[in-house]
């Protein structure tokens, strides 16, 4: 029950803290996170589980995933109209990699769960995510597909697709603006940034 | 010259090839420098392909955004320059499946059987007067022989995957590769009568006053339709059309595997790129750059002309629509292959008469 | 008039006439929706556009709606059937567009129409308990879906199967 | 020879099926030998919903059935209403409403066709599509502050008057569109592989279409001027000169055409609604049906949030983008329906696939398909 649980979830009303600027010539050097990776590296990794080799690894791998977060083609109901929109000419995700809409799961990292999931659907939906290979994430688009939203009271509407499979993050709205979709997906790399996969993939023993 | 000959001059300058050798010599051994030499140049070879891959795969998404009046990538480093190898990172380290129906062996070695030939389309692609890996005399013959490799690994990949879609499109394929197989090759063939020999290095050498273009448009648009078709781009990208068949042959892939399909094709549509520059636009002649040294100014003109071929189709994916697969080998068997039998016919007749 | 064509055709068969706002509505005995139908087919009336159920506790109303294309006009039909064995003619036979939703109709109200040549509901999935368009439908009762092998659906009201862990 | 009949599963996760339907394909090779859709995989109970809701909360859902033109919902249901109580509606209103119509029927061509051109493989069209549709939609921002689902149309008129500046961008709007519309035709009518992919695929007769019960755009590329706008003119279509868009052809490239067509109409109507568009209030400023009361309104119209129409049922029709959209509306005499029925276009217009790609193949099932044009909101409620 733990190992389903653990993906955090990120409230996109959340407001980041704003960043310190460094002001002496070593603060901006531990700032880059390179002289406290070389000075405090057995305390850090005794703390993360991890080490030197592998937490930079990790910042790479991260990177390298947040630049391509390519989605499943798969719309479930009004918010895939907005789904289209977002990767239209005027909104266009494109421009953080992302236009690769790839119709094979087995391609992809990251399934919107655009719509209202159905109780017929729901197997589908969840079957779909299975066929992911790892790391995957999922965002939650709309009201629907958050809680039920205005079909919460219907015979044969799930009440969230949380029920059924794990979600990262979520987007209100019925149907999200492009822009709070915008800022979802944006949400969804900061959270990528903070995951460590040498510790998951067990590198760390 | 070729590349070889190129890295003995530079060991020679740096003084080390004669000692190394007259040393293995002496132990009857000199053919690992052979090897080693042949190794650097592969290595380099491959290095430069798998460079313009990523390019390509960056430059497909910035025409094609272009063209649908968006940006594409632009946040990953300098317009999304970096987005290829973020790509190709993040799929190498991504989870690798193997479907439990699917038929382990096969599915693993398929996308090698795909991979490999794509690059060894290269070896007697000329990309300068002297930067050709080995000026074979049958070049022409060799590069439809090798490119003709890669079907057989798509239809193992549809086979091996255990699904529907993936059996569908690696039949297509198969099909498609067969019926444009031959418009191509009897077009090249017009193009070896045009120029007497089957090296590459000879037929750009004969396109020094014309290129052949001006001599057979016929042909030339033949070639280039086909080998369309033969990499399977849109309008002729039924192989893997999404709307049709989810991702065709390669649907079940993912991570590393998913990954070699990827490069393989880009690597194809670079390779098919220089064939029609080797055969049609002149290769790499073009008048010499100033200031720059000659073999230089020629790669600089092979990679003009390529690139100009590569641009078109791209922008031909973001304007026209496919088309069915009947129609496909219909257009292939019906128009394109009488259409090549009388080309070559008629400069067959051109050449006896003494006209060319 | 159309009305008065029907009439006297059929004297037996309607049991009152009415309108619905502005067009014209026969009541028709249940045993001779399928004649009638036929015979306002023959009139013109080329397309159906409407059949739907209505649950009025002690009783049940199938209404259809046709439209004439020849003469731009609209007819009502309307059939009452008890409450406790809803069952009507088909009408495929006469407009193929009938198809969807008299199983439309058979799948959310719960009317059987005889004759019908596929009778299975379209819109939920087939084992589901209950027509959720009847007053009486227990809409407490959650019921779930699974897939089989085959992608048909599998209805069963246990959530644990459904469901993910600590979320039912 | 002993053949096996593939059989073979598309969807309800596939690229080309408009969100989840599915296809039973039962082949022959790659010929399509039979179809049997499979519906309901986004059945989300719009219509018992309705049951349990008043009149005016209802009006949200019927925002979701055809979330890509959803002010012809509203107005169907509105309409509806408005039959039963008998409520007349300001000149004002009816030509906001029309005006509003008649940009999501261009709206909803757009997408049609873009995704439609998706499925074939080019995807520029679709890009170029929604480009205009985010014209429209900042208009509709203006408007109601919604892009898709508006919740504008209200019982006995709309929720506000047109904001300022409304009527100027229209007119941009208007005069940019029909060099855009040559855009389209230039990148498309003359485009021979679009041709070989249209022309003959899909085909079906008039008799077929009517039978079928097929309706809207689909019905009118085979060759039946059936437009309820000027059948049974409702709103102020009377008062508009436009013609009904048919095609002689039945295929898919006549509805092709008649949606082209259409998207010119509705400019034209658009531009003459904006020109003689009336003065006045835009709500009914007289209630009189049934006993109401009123209720705290943030909102400026003057029609009551709650009332109790009187007993009755009610069958109206309109001309939505996708064909004819139908509510059914019993009411018995309080403040919530008793019986919502939604006759859908998409519904019945889907029940032709069958006929019209059998003998095909897959390709052409899709772009036979996409010809349609329907939505699966609309599909299953």
């Amino acid at each position: 029950m733990d190992q389903v649980e653990k993906k955090e979830l990120i409230d996109t009303t959340k407001v980041r803290p704003k960043k310190r600027v460094p002001e002496i010539s070593r603060e901006k050097l531990e700032e880059t996170g390179f002289l406290k990776t070389l000075l405090y590296s057995s305390e850090r990794s005794r703390e993360r589980k991890e080490s030197i080799l592998f937490s930079t690894v990790d910042q790479f791998l991260n990177w390298s995933r947040i630049t391509s977060l390519w989605p499943v083609t798969s719309g479930l109901a009004c918010c895939a109209i907005e789904m289209m929109a977002v990767s239209m000419a005027h909104f266009d995700i494109a421009r953080f990699g992302m236009e690769v809409f790839r119709a094979s799961p087995r391609q992809a990292d990251l399934l919107f769960v655009a719509g209202t999931v159905t109780k017929r659907m729901a197997p589908r939906v969840k079957m779909l995510y299975e066929q992911m290979p790892e790391p995957k994430w999922v965002i939650a688009v709309g009201s629907c597909a958050t809680s039920g939203g205005p079909y919460h009271e219907s015979y044969c509407v799930l009440d969230g697709v949380d029920k059924i499979i794990p979600v990262d993050v979520y987007i209100p709205g019925c149907p999200p603006r492009p822009e709070a979709w915008l800022y979802g997906i944006i949400q969804l790399r900061e959270k990528i940034k903070k995951e460590g996969y040498g510790a998951k993939w067990g590198m760390d023993k | 010259m070729n590349y070889y000959d190129i890295i003995v001059w530079i060991l020679n300058w740096l003084r080390v090839y004669e000692p190394v050798n007259s040393f293995l010599e002496k132990y009857g051994i000199a053919i690992i420098l052979k090897l080693f030499i042949i190794f650097v140049v592969a290595v380099i070879v491959l290095a430069f392909v798998a460079l313009t891959v990523m390019l390509l795969t960056w430059l497909e998404r910035k025409v094609f955004a272009h063209v649908q009046a968006r940006f594409g990538p632009m946040v990953t480093g300098w317009h999304g320059l970096l987005q290829p190898i973020a790509d190709g990172v993040k799929l190498f380290f991504k989870e690798d499946i193997v479907p439990a129906k699917a038929d382990k062996w096969l599915f693993t070695i398929a996308p090698f059987i795909v991979f490999v030939p794509a690059f060894l389309v290269f070896v007697p692609i000329p990309f300068g007067k002297s930067l050709i890996v080995q000026d074979l005399r049958v070049g022409i013959i060799y590069i439809i022989a090798v490119s003709a490799i890669s079907p057989i690994g798509v239809l193992v990949a549809g086979w091996a995957s255990n699904n529907k879609y993936s059996l569908l499109g690696a039949l297509r394929a198969a099909a498609q590769d067969i019926s444009y197989e031959v418009p191509l090759a009897l077009s090249a063939l017009a193009v070896v009568l045009l120029a007497g020999s089957l090296s590459t290095q000879d037929i750009v050498a004969k396109q020094q006053d014309i290129w052949f273009i001006f001599l057979m448009p016929l042909g030339f648009i033949i070639f280039l339709i086909a080998s369309i078709a033969e990499m399977g781009r849109i309008p002729f990208d039924l192989q893997e059309s999404e709307q049709e068949l989810v991702a065709g042959f390669f649907t079940e892939y993912s991570g590393a595997k998913f990954v070699f399909f990827f490069l393989a094709e880009y690597a194809h549509l670079f390779a098919i790129a220089g064939i029609i520059t080797t055969l049609f636009l002149g290769g790499w002649i073009g008048p010499l750059i100033p200031f720059l040294h000659p073999e230089i100014s020629y790669f600089i003109w092979f990679l003009i002309k390529c690139y100009a071929v590569i641009f078109f189709a791209m922008w031909l994916r973001g304007t026209v629509p496919r088309v069915r697969i009947d129609q496909l080998l219909g257009i292939g068997w019906k128009v394109m292959t009488p259409l090549a039998l009388i080309n070559l016919l008629l400069y067959g007749f051109l050449m006896a008469l003494g006209v060319i | 008039m159309i009305i008065d064509a029907i009439k006297s055709k059929f004297p037996g068969s309607i049991i009152g006439t009415g309108a619905l706002v502005d067009k014209p509505m026969l009541i028709i005995k249940k045993d001779d929706i399928l004649k009638v139908c036929e015979y306002a087919h023959e009139l013109g009336f080329d397309h159906l556009s409407l059949i739907t159920g209505v649950d009025y506790r002690d009783h049940f109303e199938v209404i259809y709606n046709l439209w004439s294309y020849s003469n731009k006009q609209d007819l009502v039909l309307k059939v009452m059937l008890d409450h406790e064995n809803p069952k009507v003619q088909s009408v495929v036979s006469v407009w193929k567009s009938a198809d969807w939703l008299e199983r439309e109709t058979y799948d959310l109200v719960g009317i059987t129409f005889e004759g019908h040549p596929n009778l299975i509901r379209i819109l939920l999935p087939d084992g589901w308990e209950g027509h959720p368009l009847r007053r009486d439908y227990d809409m407490q009762k959650e019921q779930y879906v699974l897939i089989s092998e085959t992608g048909e659906d599998i209805v069963t009201p246990d959530p644990s199967k459904a469901l993910r862990p600590g979320k039912y | 020879m002993e053949t096996e009949q593939l059989m073979i599963n598309m969807g309800p996760v596939h690229p080309s099926t408009h969100g989840v339907c599915r296809f039973k394909l039962i082949m022959n090779g790659e010929i399509i030998r039979d179809i049997i859709p499979v519906i309901g995989y986004l059945h989300r109970g719009t219509e018992k919903l309705g049951e349990m809701k008043t009149y005016l909360q209802f009006v949200p859902y019927t925002d979701r059935l055809d979330y890509i033109s959803a002010m012809p919902n509203n107005y169907a249901f509105v309409k509806a209403v408005e039959e039963l109580c008998g409520i007349e509606v300001p000149r004002r209103a009816e030509y906001i409403r029309v005006i509003v119509m008649e940009l999501n029927r261009i709206v909803n061509h757009l997408v049609a066709i873009g995704s439609w051109l998706l499925d074939l493989g080019a995807s520029t069209m679709i890009m170029y599509g929604f480009r205009e549709r985010e014209k429209v939609l900042s208009l509709y921002e203006m408007l109601c502050g919604a892009r898709m689902t508006f919740n504008y149309i209200r019982f006995g008129g709309v929720r506000d008057d047109l904001p300022p500046g409304f009527i100027e961008k229209t007119r941009e709007f208007l005069k940019e569109m029909p060099s855009r519309i040559a855009d389209y035709e230039a990148l498309l009518n003359d485009n021979e592989i679009f041709l070989m992919r249209m022309k003959n695929i899909g085909y079906i007769s008039a008799k077929d279409a009517i039978n079928i019960g097929v309706t809207g755009p689909t019905l009118r590329g085979s060759d039946v001027d059936y437009d309820i706008r000027k059948l049974q003119p409702y709103s102020v279509y009377e008062e508009f000169d436009f013609k009904a868009c048919v095609r002689k052809e039945g295929d898919s490239y006549a509805r092709y055409m008649v949606r082209i067509d259409e998207m010119r109409e509705s400019l034209k109507i658009v531009e003459q609604a904006l020109n003689n568009l009336p003065e006045g209030k835009v709500v009914s400023q007289t209630p009189g049906i049934g006993t109401y009361r009123w209720a705290p309104s943030t909102v400026s119209t003057f029609f009551p949030r709650i009332f109790n129409p009187p007993k009755g049922e009610v069958y109206s029709r309109v001309e939505a983008p996708k064909g004819e959209l139908g509510f059914y509306v019993v009411s018995d005499g309080t403040n919530k329906p008793y019986r919502v029925k939604i006759r859908s276009p998409s519904f019945c217009n889907l029940n032709a696939i069958g006929t019209m790609v059998r003998g095909l193949k897959i390709p052409d099932l899709i772009a036979a398909f996409a010809s349609i044009d329907i939505v699966l909101g609309d599909v299953d409620r």
